[in-house]
């Protein structure tokens, strides 16, 4: 099928085998403009990834800019691998959400996993030290043997990533419904602390300067993963499943290492994970990033199996790799800190003035694109958008006001819901203590983790109730955000900002495009009272199965800083005698 | 009674993390002589007699014991285990 | 007091303990790079817990094929204290410095949470501030912690007094219990509980301290005692 | 090149929580005939051609693949895999 590199250009367009990658007929259209040409099958495979959903944002971006993402306290908003919030003291707090849904459907334990590893390196990518992970889980009903299947492995694999690499795994949220039965959800969040001054951009700056490529080597692992991720689960996800991505949380941990001592020498001009479409995104977004161009010989790039194809090596998402922009003629220093680490570390292209997008292979020029194009002209799609027919018709409907005749008993039912029920058979699977900072362990409304070294902590929390998302997106928006700040304000700390994981089916559908628009309308109204700005996140769209959307499911992660260590308090009852109020209406 | 043998293995192409950490470190220890390792798991079963064991172990085997996504399984089966 | 905290490639409580022995207790630590150690000036060694080697294999079992377990095995002869928690432990045991192997916990899930211990035996240089028979409340994070040893091992180690921590309810399936244990010397103790994760009350138990500070108290006693 | 196929088992007499878990969900899942499971390790290495691999393998074992508090091992050896 998609594997051979033979196809050639005219076949690509006469045989529409673009389609076949995810590009429609205009978009095909318009690569053609840009290079002037027809483009060959690798340079279709890399527009057809750059420009899909997940790395081009091409239908949310219209919404995303709803989003407040700028405040005195915001260091580093949406656009680089995760935002950054100032703390004082000369530090600062890196958090992201990232989705990886499709993944954990297909596989659940390497996709929990892998999922983590990933969000990971986009916070030690700028730098920081990761100090916590956070996630929110959907499933379907319990009752369904796969459900369960799904469920356990992917705490599982969540659990053997996040234990293995040594950051702790301090809190979350699970919910069931029957609307994730065939398509969970699966969300990471991670924060990280860093000395402001070591702030790194993924950058691919300075002409003549060394891209060097570190960690695991080059498979076939989810070749197309990006594309993977914004299409509709079907049968047809049971072919691709050779795609299916593992985890090496043990060469994560390496990686960690290495680069957080790599960030304190002054050869490092810039570093970022290869994440969704690997090589291909890292490269070209470092380049773009910078105003420059970048050529790498793609003979030069470790490989796990023989024979790839520069389609394959530019497509794939084999985990924990980075990339690296070195000064010229230092290059050595920073391979010998990988190498003490037991890592790969090689020089696989430089820095160039022409702002192509240049990669060889056995000799030959196999892509040749101006690195702009990528990123920036993505198409941008404005969807329509309709009011759906339930939405008009429940809220016509006449309030509704059980009676409760029993009180007990109504509590017993209610706690026996999976989705209220204790969570700990999950958390009691993740180390929530490694670090030795965690205050707040899971169970109580926010984790609290604190900043060694002063009396200072941080508080955390991710929330989103995705039925009240579904029967009144935008009210909904504004209770997720609402949620998240009195988890934080209960645990002693002012909130700071917040990731957003929007979560939603099929763009193209109007119903659920308004879904979208709402959400993030009600989100942002909040975020702006509330003032906690966005500063990253990540958008997953397509989750249906059987042409049936999820319910709306924008995912809030908040931090807050607690001031004084002494202003923490749990959600737990703490001597008898104490007495309880009510607050609020 | 029969001993059933199940041996499950990574799919090829699949990253095999851990044993690419035995191969490094038997090389560290001097056994410079391995040039791959690759680790799967090894079941041993014990099953009644009755007509198609051989039918309910693949069935066993792709239902539960091996993960069709990433990993291959194969199996022998002896004969005649007195308990 | 001077602590070497080896570090191995995946150890990943390598910070905690060296905060623990640095921060709460107050002495000097050095982390130190599996490769580059040289062990021989240290007052005490400590090999924290984590994932050495992605825990590939069998736990600690890549680890302990090292070289650094040469001077390790050299400095326990010597009388140098040695704590392995966690993976440190399973390394300990991996390279035949205490008896016995790990196996998965019994409900083959890793656990983590506040755990009461009782101290066995408060007669050694790690358990001297505790009381015999002492509950105390040390955090666990292990995925394979179900210590195991044949009945013949498990006599010698009762005989000798060697098992210094049992749990108070068994959350893995333990022989005996069996949190931790000395070898027959008394000067190495591996232990699946982690104490350096129990050393502030922020971290919900001090109970860990004491560990760390008998170790001191011992030191100090025969370093007085020496000079 | 050789390749060498390892399997590792628990002891008799060491408890096999996995293999319980495994024979669990087998009969749940209705596979009343299976008895016990146990459940192991399977390597294959890639091994260049030398004099003694036999006892390189031994050692390979008794040193780092297999720990003999709790677990025995057996291999066999396959000739002139071609590379
Ligand atoms: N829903 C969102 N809200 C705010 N910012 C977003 C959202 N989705 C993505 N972003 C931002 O867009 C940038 C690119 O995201 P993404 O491609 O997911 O990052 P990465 O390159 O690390 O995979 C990031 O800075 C991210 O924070």
């Amino acid at each position: 099928m998609l594997q051979a590199p033979e196809i050639s250009p005219e076949l690509i367009e006469t045989d529409k085998i673009y389609k076949e990658m995810g590009l429609t007929d205009s978009e095909y259209e318009s690569i053609k403009r840009i290079l002037g040409r027809r483009p060959n099958f690798t340079e279709t495979g890399i527009f057809s990834v750059m420009w899909s959903e997940h790395c081009s944002y091409k239908t949310s971006k219209p919404l995303l800019k709803k989003f407040p993402t700028k405040g005195p306290q915001v260091l580093q908003g949406p656009g680089e691998g995760a935002g950054i919030v100032d703390i004082g003291d000369g530090q600062a707090v890196v958090f992201k959400i990232e989705s990886h849904n499709h993944p954990s459907a297909v596989e659940p334990y390497q996709g929990a996993a892998t999922g983590v590893g990933g969000i990971i390196r986009d916070v030690f990518s700028m730098g920081a030290r990761p100090i916590a992970l956070l996630n929110s889980l959907r499933f379907g009903n319990l009752n369904n043997n796969r459900v369960k299947y799904l469920f356990e492995e992917v705490v599982h694999g969540i659990a053997g990533y996040g234990n293995c690499v040594g950051v702790p795994t301090v809190g979350g949220e699970v919910q069931f419904d029957d609307c994730y039965a065939g398509n969970p959800l699966v969300n990471a969040m991670c924060v990280g602390l860093i000395d402001q001054k070591d702030i790194q951009k993924g950058i691919a700056a300075g002409v003549g300067n060394t891209v060097l490529y570190a960690g695991s080597a080059t498979g076939r692992d989810g070749i197309h993963g990006a594309t993977f991720a914004s299409e509709d689960l079907s049968e047809e996800s049971e072919s691709k499943r050779p795609s299916v991505q593992v985890g090496d949380p043990f060469m994560e941990k390496l990686l960690i290492e290495a680069c957080l001592e790599v960030i304190h020498s002054d050869a490092l001009v810039g570093m970022q994970d290869m994440g969704a479409a690997g090589l291909t995104s890292s490269a070209s977004e470092m380049a773009s990033k910078a105003g420059t161009g970048m050529e790498m010989n793609l003979d030069l790039v470790p490989q796990r199996e023989r024979n790839m194809t520069p389609y394959e090596l530019m497509l794939s998402e084999s985990q924990e790799r980075m990339l690296l922009v070195v000064k010229q003629g230092r290059e050595q220093e920073i391979i010998d800190v990988f190498k003490k680490y037991g890592l790969e570390a090689v020089a696989v292209g430089r820095v160039t003035d022409d702002k192509q997008f240049r990669l060889l292979h056995k000799g030959e020029i196999v892509t040749d694109i101006p690195v702009d194009s990528l990123a920036e002209d993505a198409p941008v799609y404005h969807k329509p958008s309709v009011v759906p027919a339930y939405f008009t018709d429940y809220q016509s409907m006449i309030t509704y006001k059980p009676v409760v005749e029993n009180i007990e008993e109504t509590i017993l039912t209610l706690l026996q819901q999976p989705t209220i029920a204790s969570k700990e058979w999950v958390y009691d699977q993740y180390d929530s203590m490694v670090q030795a900072n965690t205050v707040v362990t899971p169970g109580s409304d926010a984790a609290v983790v604190r900043v060694r070294g002063t009396n200072k902590a941080l508080a955390m929390t991710t929330d989103c109730n995705s039925r009240y998302m579904y029967l009144d997106p935008e009210t909904g928006g504004k209770i997720a955000v609402a949620e998240a700040a009195r988890n934080i304000i209960c645990s002693g700390a002012k909130p700071l900002a917040i990731t957003d994981g929007l979560n939603f089916g099929n763009p193209d559908k109007p119903e659920n495009f308004w879904q979208m628009e709402k959400s993030v309308e009600g989100m942002s109204a909040a975020c702006l009272k509330l003032d906690t700005p966005v500063i990253s996140g990540n958008v997953s769209l397509y989750n249906e199965s059987n042409n049936q959307a999820i319910f709306p499911t924008p995912i809030v992660g908040m931090v807050g800083l607690v001031e004084e260590l002494e202003h923490i308090t749990k959600s737990s009852f703490e001597k008898e005698g104490d007495l309880i109020y009510v607050i609020g209406e | 009674m029969k001993k059933v043998k199940i041996y499950i293995t990574l799919k090829e192409g699949v990253l095999d993390p851990q044993g690419k950490a035995v191969q490094t470190s038997l090389n560290t220890l001097g056994f410079n002589e391995v040039q791959e390792a690759r680790v799967g798991k090894y079941m041993e079963l014990l099953v009644e007699d009755n007509a198609d064991v051989e039918a309910k172990i693949e069935e066993m085997c792709s239902k539960l014991l091996a993960n069709p996504v990433i990993e291959d399984y194969s199996y022998t089966i002896e004969e005649g285990i007195l308990q | 007091m001077k602590f070497a905290v080896i570090v191995f490639p995946g150890s990943n409580c390598d910070r905690d303990m060296y905060f623990a022995a640095k921060d709460a207790l107050g002495e000097e630590a050095d982390l130190v790079w599996y490769q580059d150690a040289d062990l021989s000036t240290y007052d005490a060694i400590l090999l924290p817990g984590g994932f050495s080697y992605g825990d590939y294999l069998r736990s600690g079992a890549i680890a302990s094929t090292s070289h650094v377990v040469a001077q390790l095995k050299e400095q326990a002869a010597k009388g140098t204290p040695i704590l392995g928690v966690c993976n440190g432990f399973q390394i300990l045991l991996e390279s035949g410095l205490l008896p016995g192997a790990m196996l998965r916990n019994k409900k083959l899930k890793f656990m983590c949470h506040q755990e009461k211990l009782v101290v066995q035996n408060n007669k050694t240089i790690f358990s001297s501030l505790y009381a015999e028979k002492e509950d105390i409340t040390v955090p666990i994070a292990h995925g394979e912690g179900n210590y195991y040893c044949d009945e013949q091992t498990l006599q010698q180690l009762r005989a000798n007094d060697q098992i210094i921590f049992t749990y108070k309810e068994n959350p893995n399936g333990s022989v005996a219990d069996i949190a931790g244990i000395v070898n027959e010397q008394g000067n190495v103790l591996g232990m699946m509980p982690h104490p350096e994760r129990a050393v502030d009350k922020w971290l919900g138990s001090e109970d860990g301290l004491r560990l760390f500070q008998s170790l001191l108290n011992n030191w100090r006693e025969s370093y007085v005692a020496g000079a």
